[in-house]
This record gives C-alpha cells, structure tokens and sequence, in this order.
C-alpha cells in the first residue's frame, strides 16, 4: 500500500513538477572523531527523486555521512537541513541551547524517521525474534494499537486497524516474493531476504528519503539481482530519494540507476555525475583495464579525459614516471575525425567539444574506451594518416603531422595495428614477418612460420598481426585498435609484456570497446 | 477448605506480581531487582488508605497510582541503561525503596500520618479486610473470588497489551532499539509505559496481599522477595504469556511441597534458596537463547 | 622467528618428502541445524601444504565446517583427524562417554589450536584494547609469564622472556609493513591491518594448519594486494596448509593460490581441482559469462563438461526448463575436429578424451570456453559442415548430419555465424539483409539500410552478421562463434535479447575465447 | 594521630579490597556483588584461628585459603554467566555466605566450634590484636604499618600480575573469550586463577579488618558492603592500576566529609546511598566506553 500510494504521488509530482524540489541539503558539515577530521566542510544538496551513490574508501567517512543524514550521529559543525512529507526541518550544529533542553525536535533518528527519512543497515538489523510480516508492519507509523489504553479498551478496533495492516503487509511481501516466508521469524531467512524486508520496513515507516548502507554487501551474484530489482523499481518511481552507500565492487551493479555521485576522499565530498566514474567501474570487466594495464606498466597512475558522446581517455602511466614531464610524443589539438563524409568521435552533439585534444608522453598508455560507432577506429586511423583530419592539428614529436602521407608517417615513427585482417591471408607467416621487417621471431611464432596466413585461427592470426605491427622497425607511437579482440589469457599476457618492454621509450595509444 | 483458598489467593498474587514483571524482564529485556519494592509500595498505600476507611477500590486505586509514579525511578534510568548497569540501578532502588519503608518512623506519631507512614520495622498492623459497595470480604472463599477476579483482569489486560501492537513494540524494542528509533518509533516514552504498567500492577498485587494477610512490614519490600518474583519470570520463561504464571505455581508449590514433607522451617529456608539457585543454572543451562528468548519450551 | 621457524622446517620436510603427508582427514561428517541439515556426510582430506578453497552460496555451510574443522563446533556424527605438530589427533562423533567426561582432549577450539590448527574470522576479532603487538604476542603458546606465581615470584624472568618475544613480535610486524602501528590499539587502525596481525597471531600460536574465514572479505582492492601477498608467501612455503573461505566475486583473486577447491552445494562437498572451476572465474571477466548468459536465459542451471586440453562447454539452461528432458537438437559423439591436415580441438594429447562428445537440447545455450588455437571455429565448422568431419558422428533432431553439405545443413536447421567477415562488403546493408532473408530490421539496421558494409564499424558489421545468421530463416541450432566480439555493452544486451526470444524452440552453441 | 592511623589502616583495607575487586571487574569483565562476602570469610576465618590462639601470619593465612578455596562458588559459574547473569549469580553466593554466617549458630556450644562456627547474628567478639614472631601490634601505629604493609605487598602482587603476561591474557578473554580459545589458551583455568587471586586477597583485607576492630558480626558481610566496594571500582575506574586506590579513598572519605559537617547518622547514611547512586549514574555517563574500558580519563 505504501509503496502504491508512493507510486501513485510520484506520478503527482511529475505531473505538477515538483520533482526538482531539493530534500536535503548539507552545509559545512564537520565532523571530527578522536582528533581525525573525517568530515571537513562537506557540502551537498540531493533533490527529490535523485539517487546518489555515495562512496570511498574504507575509513573515508560513508558510514559516518550517513549516520548524519538519518540522525543517528549529530555532526560537530554545519547545517543539516530536510524538505521531506511536505515541510522543512532544519538543524544547526553545535546546536542551540534551547534545543538541547527541550525534547522535541531533537536532532535524532525517531524525528528524522517520522520526517520521512529512512535507513537500512548494512546487517539489516530486523527484530530477529518477529516474524517477516511483522518486522514490516511494526514500522507502520500512527498505529492505534501502540496505544496502551486503546489496546486494553478497544480491543476490536485495534484488531480491525490489524487485520487492515496485514492485508497490506501481505502484499508487500508478496510483491517481494517473500509471501511464503511471511511468518518466518527474521533470523531464519537468507540475507538476501532480510535486506529486502529491511527496505520495505523502511518505506513502510514512510521514508522518502532513504539511505542505504551497502544494501549488496555480502550477497551472492543470483541474490543481487533480487535486491537490485527492487533498488531499480525505488529509482524509477523518482519519488524516492535514495542514498546508497556501496563498496567498490558492487557500483557496477548500480551505477545505471544513480543519478549523483558522492565520493568522499580524506573528509572532502566531490560531486560527480555516474558517466564521469562510469569507465572505472565497466560493469561486465571490472577488472579488465586495470588488469593488462598493469600487466604493461606496472603500478599505475591514471588520469581521465573525457573525449565526448561517451568515451573516455585513460592516460595510464606507471608511477615511477608519475613526476617526469617530458615533451608529448603525440599532441592532437581540435581534431575532428571523419569516417566517409560523417564526422563521427565526437561529431558536434557536444557543442563544448567540438574537437577533441589530447597528448601522450613517452611511457604513456593511452586507452580509448567508447561505444561501437563512435570512431574510434576512425580515430586511430586519422593519426596513422590512413584517413585525412579536415579539422585540428596532430604533432609527432612536435612535429605537425597533417598531410603527411601514411607511409612518411611510419617512416616518422607511428605504428598502427589494425583491428582485423591487418596481415596478407596470401602469405606464409614467414613471409608476413619478413615483409614487416620482424627479426627476432618468438618461438610460438617461429612454429608456425611455414603455414599460410588463412590456415590460422583467429588468435593465432592477432598474434601474428602484432607482432608485425610493433616488432618490425622501431617507432615512438603505436596505435592498436583493439588488440584483444579473441585472445586468450594467455596471448594478452604475452602482448602486454611485449608492448611494456617497447614502451621505455614510446607512446601507445589503445582503442578498446566501452564495456560499461 | 480454607487451605485451598489460602492456596488460591497467594496464587493469585503472585501470578499478578510474576505477569507484571514478566513486561520488563520479557518485553523490555531488561532483569529488575525492585519489583518487591513496588509491591510494598502498593501494600503500604494500600494499608494506609484503608485504615484511613477507604474501600478496596479506592485504596488499591491508589496503591496502583504511587506504584505507577514512583515507576519512573526505574523506567528512567532504563533510557540510557541496559544489562549489567541496570541491574545494579534496580538494586538500588530496591535498597533505597527498603530504607525508605524501614526509616520513616517516628515513635510518637500515629502509622500512616506524613511523621511516621510506614511505621518503619514495626509495620502495619489491622489492614481491615477489602470492603467495596457496602459488601465486606469476610470469608475465606469471598477473599479468594475477590483475588481471582483481581488477577483475572490484570492476565486480561496484559493479555490484550503483549498481543497489541503495542506488545509488538516492545518487543522490537528490546531486539533492536537502534533500528525502532530508526523507524520513528518512541522507544523511550514506550520503556515508560511498560514500566509504569508493571509497577502499577505489582503495586496492585501489594494491596491485595495487604488487603488478605492484614499485617505488612518492611520484609516485604526485602532484596529477597524480589529475587523470589524474578525466579517465577525466569523459571517460568519470560517473554510469553503463560510463563509467568507457570512459574509463580512452581515456586508457590515448593514452600508447600516442603512443608508437607515435614522439613523444619530454618533448614527449609536455605533449602529453597539453594534450590532456586539451581533451577535458575539449570534453566540457562537449558535455555542458552538467553532471558529474553521468544521461542522456549 | 615462528615464520622464519616454520620456513626452516618447510625445508626439512621437503627433503624429507614428509609434505605429502595428510593433514586432516574429515570422514562422514553430518551436521543439523534445527532440522536442516546443513553438511551430509562430508568426505575430504587435506595434505599438508595444501591451500584448499572452501567456497559456496550464502547458508551452503562453509563457516559451519570451518567452525568445524577448528574446533568450535562439534559435528553430529563422523570423525575429524589431524595429523599435525608431529603427532596424531583424532576425534569421533557422537564423542564417546570417556571423553565427554573427562575434561582433557575435549573436541574445543584450544585443544585444537595447540595442536596446531589455527583460525582467523571474518571480522578478525582481534583483542581490541590491546595494541598490535600485544595481540601477537599474547598468542605464543607456553609463556612462562601467563602463571601467576611465576609472574610474582621471578618478574625479572618474566621481564627477559617478554622482552625477547616483543623483538619477535617487532620483527613479524615490520614485515607486515606494520612496525609504525605496531603499538596502536587494534580498534584503531584499519581492516586490512586487522587482517593481517590476524594472521600473525594465528600464525604466533603455532598454527599449521590456518583456516581463514573470508580474508579479503571488506577489503578495498588496494588493500587487497598486502593480505593476498600474506597469503601468497604462506602458500608458498608449502609447510602451512590452508583452508580459506571466500566469496565468490573474491575467489579470482586467491584461484592461483589454490590446490584444492572444495564446493559445498546443498550440503554435500564437491572436491574440485582450481583448474576446474577457472572458466568460472576467468579473472579480468569474472561476471561477463553468468551476466550475459543470464540476459539470454533468465535464472540459469549450468553444467559444465570438460572438452580436454584446456577447454570446457558450459550447458546453460533456464531453472523451468531444468527438468524437462527433450530428445536433443545436436548430438556430438567422438568427434576430431581437423584444421587444414591438423587435428584440433582435443586432439589426441589426451588419451581418454580421443574424441569429444556431447548434446544439446531445446532452449539449451552451450558455451564452448577454448584457449586460443584450441580450434573452436573449426568445431563450429565441422558441425555446420563447412570443414568436413573425419572421425565421430553428429546428429541434428537425431538425424545424422555426416556427409550432408552446408547447405542442407542450413536448410535443416544449422545457422553460423562466423567469427568475422561472414558479411560481403561490397553489398549495402539492406542488400545483406535481403540475401540473408530477413523480413524484419531492428531499427538501428534500418538507419544503416543503405550505407555499403565496408562503411560500417566494427561494432555495427557485427551486429548485421548476427541479424543475417539468426533473423532470417527459422533453425534449430545457431552456432555462434565469438558474437560478441568488439561489441559494446548495449549491442551485447540486444543480441541477448533476441537470442533469448530464438532460444524457445532451438539451441545455440557459442565459442568464446578461455580468459582464465 | 590516631585518627590519621585508624584512617590510615582503613584506607589500607580498603585499597586490597578495591584493588583485588578490580581483578574481577576490571580484568574479568564481570561484575560481582559477592565480594563482601569473601571479606567476611576472611574476617571469620581469621578471627577463629586467632582466637584459638594462632599468630597473625598463620590465621590470615587460613583466612586467604578459605577464601581461595572458596572463590570457586564464583569461578566456576564465571565459565558460564555473563553480564546480567553472572551478576544474579554472584548476588546468590553473596546471600548464600550473608545466610550461613548468620545461621551457624547454636544456643549452648561455643563460638568458633563446629556446631557454632560464626555464633551467628551475636557475632565474634574479642579477637585479639594481631602478634607475629613474639610481637604484638598493640598501637594504633604498630597496627597502621602493619596494614599499610600489608597494602604495600597486596598492590606489589597485583602489579606484577596485572603487567605480566598473565594480566594481558586476562584482557584479552575479556575482550574476545572465543579469540582466546582459539589461540589454544586455557580461559577457564585463568578465570579460576583470577578469582582466587581476588577471593583471597578480599579474605586477607578482611582479617587485617577483625584484626584491627576487634569485632565481627555478619553486617560484614553484607550486600550493601558490596555494593560499596562495587563502587570503589567502578567510581576510580576498572581495568588500570591506580583507579581503585583513587576510588577506595574517595568513598572512604565522603563519610568522614559528613561526619565533619555535623550531619546526624541516619540521614548520612541515606544521603550516602544517594550519593553512590548519584555518582555511578554521572561515571557512567561520562564513561560511556563501559565497565571494562581500559582508557579512561
């Protein structure tokens, strides 16, 4: 019932465009334990129906932030202020005398709850003794039965109030897939459930504003999908405000629904938008980048740019160069990448971008990650002079590079792999290695030398493809579009250490599919 | 006869005094050791009102209504204090309740006047047996119904209160009270609530026991009666709503099992405590979800 | 010195060839929980110096056999042997009279740890008023300073030995990397270091056999790495055994440390080689399979068959469909697979495994994991009769499929998709789709209708492929050779979605590159 | 001079008391309410031996065994009970040792013999001062060195104890019992050795108390006595070394804060329960860290 009548105000609120409206807003909120700050001046504000997804490291504060916001912990400085269930709440800390001595209004969870702001634990914390149902129904507010006298004087009503209540319960349980748990007792059930039950005894006690602390944590990947299920139904309904504290490994799983993100880092909040954080947390390789990344450089030093409609620049390099600034091996200044006679990479959609610019120094990895149809083989190939810029500049080495020819371009230093069918099927692989003046072939390779080029498989084919691209004459930029692309495990490594060992004194830039 | 009604009306007591305590020790998770003390205090009002010539309902009335204010020595100190620390609170308030009852004497002035209420180690003597409407409850067996019906709506009102949502409250409370504040529920005044109606029926439970026995002193309010109340709650298995009264039968029963066995009263009595001792290890023993378990045997 | 003891004594026992004595022994061990039965007769043994991996759902029972393999909980019935600290130890349950009576050798946790089974727990429980080093220190076993009259009667002897064993402690801690905490209270520094002066002391204590209950569980993946490197060098000195339970989205991490795996799985232990159940958890993809997988099917029963030399097929079904039985769609027996005059695919290394076999159902999806080179396009092109079968039979709806060209294949319900190129560049993309004989585009093709393919991106040519090989004529098994290749995210989840709508009366084979 | 001496030796008393309390409390993590009672073996033991005409070392000695072999009514339970219920059960031994000291009595035999060992609620009168090696301390500062001595050497053992390895496993059961065992460390044994460690050095503060009053009866041995050292820990600070000489001299000396100020008896000795009360409910405020907090301010 609570949760359709939510449902039902939402649409309300869409309608009258009341969505906008700000639920919470924190100011200057310090807060120090045992001499550490671990909240320094932060700063926000969360408008109704945004998700935000608050995260850092352990230690960085998430849990104390978030007993701030539900009032479970006063802060030692700043404003918290509330705009929930139609009025305003606001507190001011250190708090004013007159609040101290007076109970009501009381910076405290009982007053934040009955303004409609809710919570979860990270441990669900259900009253482990009540059965499911009743853990929901308990949270119901302004029951009559909680009267003492009415419950001895009027026992009939109460009753009926009950009988009402559990109806509704039912539903909700129900509509969870909990009804045949419904009379379980709370400690019985599985964690996935009790999370689910946590949540919906929050809204039962009317949050509109919830706080969730790691509502993933410790379930199993068949058991986040129930959880996630009910997050993404709070989220699309808007008229929720939810806060989700979430460990790194599980924002993948949630990054679609948030709106915000908060990260705190050494007692600061930055404010981001998910597409900014997106390409740390691809959801489907999580690991992947960083994975071979490191496998080429080490322990790495990352930093973003954002390249426009989605796509993303890493610049990765490894930590031991993190202080040499050294002339960029590649400079691109306003370059507009065309494929036929469209502009694609970043073709205008983005007014602010029109082109794009970026450089990359000796040691540096660039990764390109973008959707299919972005350009970045488009992208690729205007720096290998394969394809001609119209608009911006490149330099090699400080040199411009526009209008040179894409065999003086090879000449200059820039090698390109390309991302299929890059080797002559014709050919012998001997041959294909000779051509590209490969001399030292590696024994995997060498087996293979007198087979045609067609006779191979497709990873054999890569391998063959790579070696050509970056092991024949030496050059200080390598372009490699997807590299990858059907290797195993095995093959990746191989390449990585391969391309790790070029680039002492190289630049690559790498073009992957955005998995995210 | 008479014994059974003697039998009858003790029952009747205790089952009130072991049914109320049970809302703290069961609902509220919380273990008190003054629950003697409140069944004093509704005794000695109790005597006072009616030697004063109030009838039954007037004099428990106000036994019940002392009991329920003085229960904010307890219920307050319980907002912040829990296990251990508010077992030794409740101690205290059992002693200071006990030097209270024994000390406000003063030999010149009648009992029951503001110089000497309680007429301290002497105690009250002729409490007039309960009267009400014009009817006296001279016999035995009239004493009995009076008794009878007297528990029979305190178990009704606890009844209706544990199976409440209310009750549910509690309970919740007692699980988490972190998580009921979350959910804007006002644990605090609740703890009072729950307090306020244990005291107020153990006060009630005092008056009767005034009203019947007709003799009251200081022993009464004893450290040792309240242990005997909360045996009854733990023995009996705390957090339901038969419990307490299983356990106020069994620990009436033994006293008498005792005596018909012919053991002589001084050994009876270290006897009985020993034996107390050990249903209580056993019973932990037996029950390792702790005192405030739901599910038990 | 307890590491650099144990280091020594690994030596020894290696030359000795005393490591691959038993450890532990666990026979029929049975274990109810308030009428469900949590473990039915569990069967493993643990040789020294094995790391076994203990892994399972939520509730599958892992911590009740740790809890049992550590003393802290007494099995129902069955025996629990260790073979440690040099002498044997063994236990049977029901426990007999005698020792229930007696209070010495008693099945307890300190009986255990003094004989060499240590433990650390999930939430490390460290003594938290102690410092680090107290709490090391204090788990060295046969401190004359822990008797009392000792300890009044000679302080100085007590002084000496406390003074030697804080060097000791010194010396671990500052391997650790936490010799500046190292007199920090424990409830003040953070998890990981928790977790690592857990494994100290347990180590202090004597443990020979460590059981470790989720040792990455909470960690930021920075903090992964120092616990890991723990775990590794213990490990690897082969004289520790190792029992250690992790999650799931955790155990990719440790999978290399491992040398057992053991699955609990509705009670019953299942001992696995890591080798085994690596497609599950191929490191840089750990959720790509499932993920996809389940976008296709739904809720998934999987069973895996091993292939031979490093691959495996994965038969993915949806839970409804899990008990029906239907008359298979393809039948594999004892098929060689050959490339050219080569045979792949299992060829032959593996003596038991000549050929290799298996069969696929209606709504089945299989899911061939192969190492590169494996020769998975030369399977998927026997079968769709591309390359010609030498050895072994293939039926399709039980009719046999050898001999018959590709194009009867098609025509009796084999379609492929090859891994790429299997468009023709020169047509337009309507053209393709035309001659593939697709009556209904997706709207995202249709924007394309009539650019020629060699414009299109990667990306876009792949999803054209698979619209030819799938939406044009009705079949009954779709071969897919790495579809999903150099796909972005939302292409993969189209191509899911329609694969799940084909897959109500067909079955799918798809090749996929091994990326453990 | 000799109210600095008598102030002297009950501070003496007083700081054994609290300090091998604190062994429990502080170290133990357990809250116990039966330590009067151990003091009262002590006393009582001590009072029978010298009486039958043994010297100080040899009847204190006694005295310490008693209550060492005794504390095992404690220490075992302690391998069980917690919190709540460890304290319910040491509040039982502390009225099970009340009880048999005041009934172990008998008309016509004399006190001290076996039918008559405590003489019951008249007490032991008479005991002498204690004499050691043909020396009596006969003096009010003969008898201050002596306890101050005594004090001297009970803080020297507890200090060792408490920064040996020994005090540090303590703390650590105390901490995380389950951690313990698994660390292969016998937590029963050292419960057992902790109790009798304190039982015993209660046992020896209360023969150096008969000694020096020259009177025992069972109020020694009462719940309120207990009650009193309880606060003595808890008001100087469980878990450290100093805190229980801070908080033996504080309590000791607000009755004599009172006495100075002319207060009449009765009303002091309600006043001091409020006092007590009042300031274990602000420590325990300003302390939120709990009883077994090791830091405190």
């Amino acid at each position: 019932m609570q949760l359709e009548q939510e449902i039902l105000r939402s649409d309300i609120d869409r309608t009258t465009g009341a969505r906008n409206r700000l639920a919470v807003r924190l100011r200057s909120l310090r807060k120090t334990f045992g001499g550490q700050e671990v909240l320094k001046d932060v700063n926000a504000d969360i408008a109704r129906g945004e998700v935000v997804l608050l995260r850092g490291q352990n230690g960085a504060g998430k849990t104390t932030l978030l007993n701030i916001l539900t009032g479970n912990l006063a802060p030692d400085a700043g404003t918290v202020e509330f705009s929930t269930n139609g009025a305003a709440l606001a507190f001011s800390f250190p708090p004013p005398i007159w609040s101290r001595i007076t109970p009501w209004g009381r910076f405290s969870p009982e007053t934040l709850s009955r303004h409609g702001i809710g919570r979860t634990w990270q441990d669900t914390r259900l009253f482990k003794t009540q059965s499911l149902s009743d853990n929901i129904a308990v949270a119901s507010p302004r029951l009559i039965g909680e009267i003492p006298h009415v419950a001895v004087a009027n026992p009939l009503r109460v009753r009926r109030e009950e009988k009402q209540l559990q109806t509704v319960v039912a539903r909700v349980l129900d509509k969870l897939g909990l009804g045949e748990v419904a009379s379980s007792p709370a400690d019985s059930v599985s964690l996935a459930k009790t999370k689910l039950v946590a949540i919906a005894r929050a809204l039962q006690a009317g949050a509109e504003v919830l706080c969730l602390d790691e509502p993933l944590a410790g379930l199993d990947s068949t058991d986040v999908g129930s959880v996630l299920g009910v997050l993404r139904q709070l989220a699309e309904t808007s008229v929720f405000t939810l806060v989700i504290v979430e460990h790194d490994f599980n924002i993948p799983r949630i990054l679609d629904l948030v709106t915000t993100v908060w990260t705190l880092d050494k007692g600061r909040l930055k404010i981001e938008k998910p597409a900014d954080i997106k390409a740390w947390f691809h959801a489907p390789c999580v690991e992947e980048l960083p994975r071979w990344a490191r496998l080429v450089i080490g322990d790495v030093d990352v930093i973003t740019v954002p390249l426009g409609s989605g796509a993303v620049l890493h610049r990765v390099r490894s930590k031991r160069r993190a202080n040499i600034t050294d002339a960029p091996v590649l400079e691109v200044e306003d370059l507009v990448v065309h494929r036929g006679y469209r502009s694609v990479a970043c073709n205008g959609r983005d007014e602010a971008l029109r082109g794009m610019s970026f450089e990359l120094q000796r040691g540096d990895l660039g990764i390109i990650e973008a959707p299919n149809g972005w350009g970045k083989t488009a992208l690729l190939e205007t720096i290998a002079g394969v394809t001609t810029a119209k608009e911006g500049s490149l330099k090699l080495l400080g040199l411009p590079l526009n209008g040179q020819s894409p065999w003086n371009r090879r000449r200059s230093g820039i090698t390109l792999l390309q991302a299929r069918d890059s080797s002559f099927s014709s050919l012998t692989v001997r041959d294909s290695l000779h051509l590209a003046g490969v001399a030292y072939v590696q024994d995997d390779l060498r087996a293979l030398a007198s087979r045609s080029v067609s006779s191979l498989s497709g990873g054999e084919k890569q391998r063959l493809a790579f070696t050509c691209a970056c092991d024949g004459q030496s050059y200080d930029l390598a372009l490699l579009d997807e590299p990858f692309t059907g290797l195993d495990d095995k093959s990746i490594s191989g390449i990585c250490k391969r391309l790790s060992a070029h680039l002492g004194n190289a630049a690559a830039l790498v073009a992957v599919p955005s998995l995210a | 006869m008479n014994y059974a009604c003697h039998l009858l009306v003790y029952l009747s007591i205790y089952t009130i005094v072991a049914q109320s305590l049970n809302l703290v020790v069961g609902y509220c998770g919380l273990i008190s050791l003054c629950h003697a003390g409140y069944f004093a205090i509704g005794s000695y009002a109790y005597a006072i009102a009616s030697k004063a010539g109030y009838g039954f309902v007037t004099a428990s009335a106000l036994g019940v209504s002392v009991g329920l204010i003085l229960s904010l020595a307890v219920s307050l100190p319980a907002w912040m204090f829990k296990g251990d620390f508010f077992l030794l609170i409740s101690l205290a308030v059992q002693i200071a309740i006990a030097d209270v009852i024994s000390n406000w004497v003063y030999p010149t002035a009648e009992p029951g006047t503001l110089r000497n209420l309680t007429n301290g180690p002497y105690g009250i003597a002729a409490i007039p047996r309960p009267h009400w409407l014009g009817h006296r409850a001279d016999t035995m067996v009239s004493m009995a119904i009076l008794a009878l019906a007297t528990a029979g709506l305190c178990m009704l009102i606890t009844f209706l209160l544990v199976r409440s949502p209310w009750g549910r409250l509690l309970k919740c409370i007692r699980d988490d009270e972190l998580a009921s504040r979350g959910l804007g529920k006002p644990v605090r005044y609740t703890k009072l609530q729950a307090f306020a109606v244990s005291c107020g029926m153990a006060a009630l439970a005092g008056s009767l026991y005034a009203s019947y026995v007709g003799y009251i002193d200081p022993s009464s309010a004893s450290l040792d009666n309240s242990l005997l109340m909360l045996s009854m709650v733990l023995v009996g298995g705390t957090g339901n709503f038969q419990g307490p009264v299983v356990g106020a039968a069994t620990l009436l029963a033994f006293p008498e099992i005792l005596r018909l066995l012919h053991i002589p009263a001084a050994a009876a009595a270290n006897l009985r405590l020993m034996a107390y001792g050990l249903l209580l290890i056993l019973l932990v023993h037996l029950r390792p979800q702790g005192i405030a378990g739901e599910r038990q045997a």
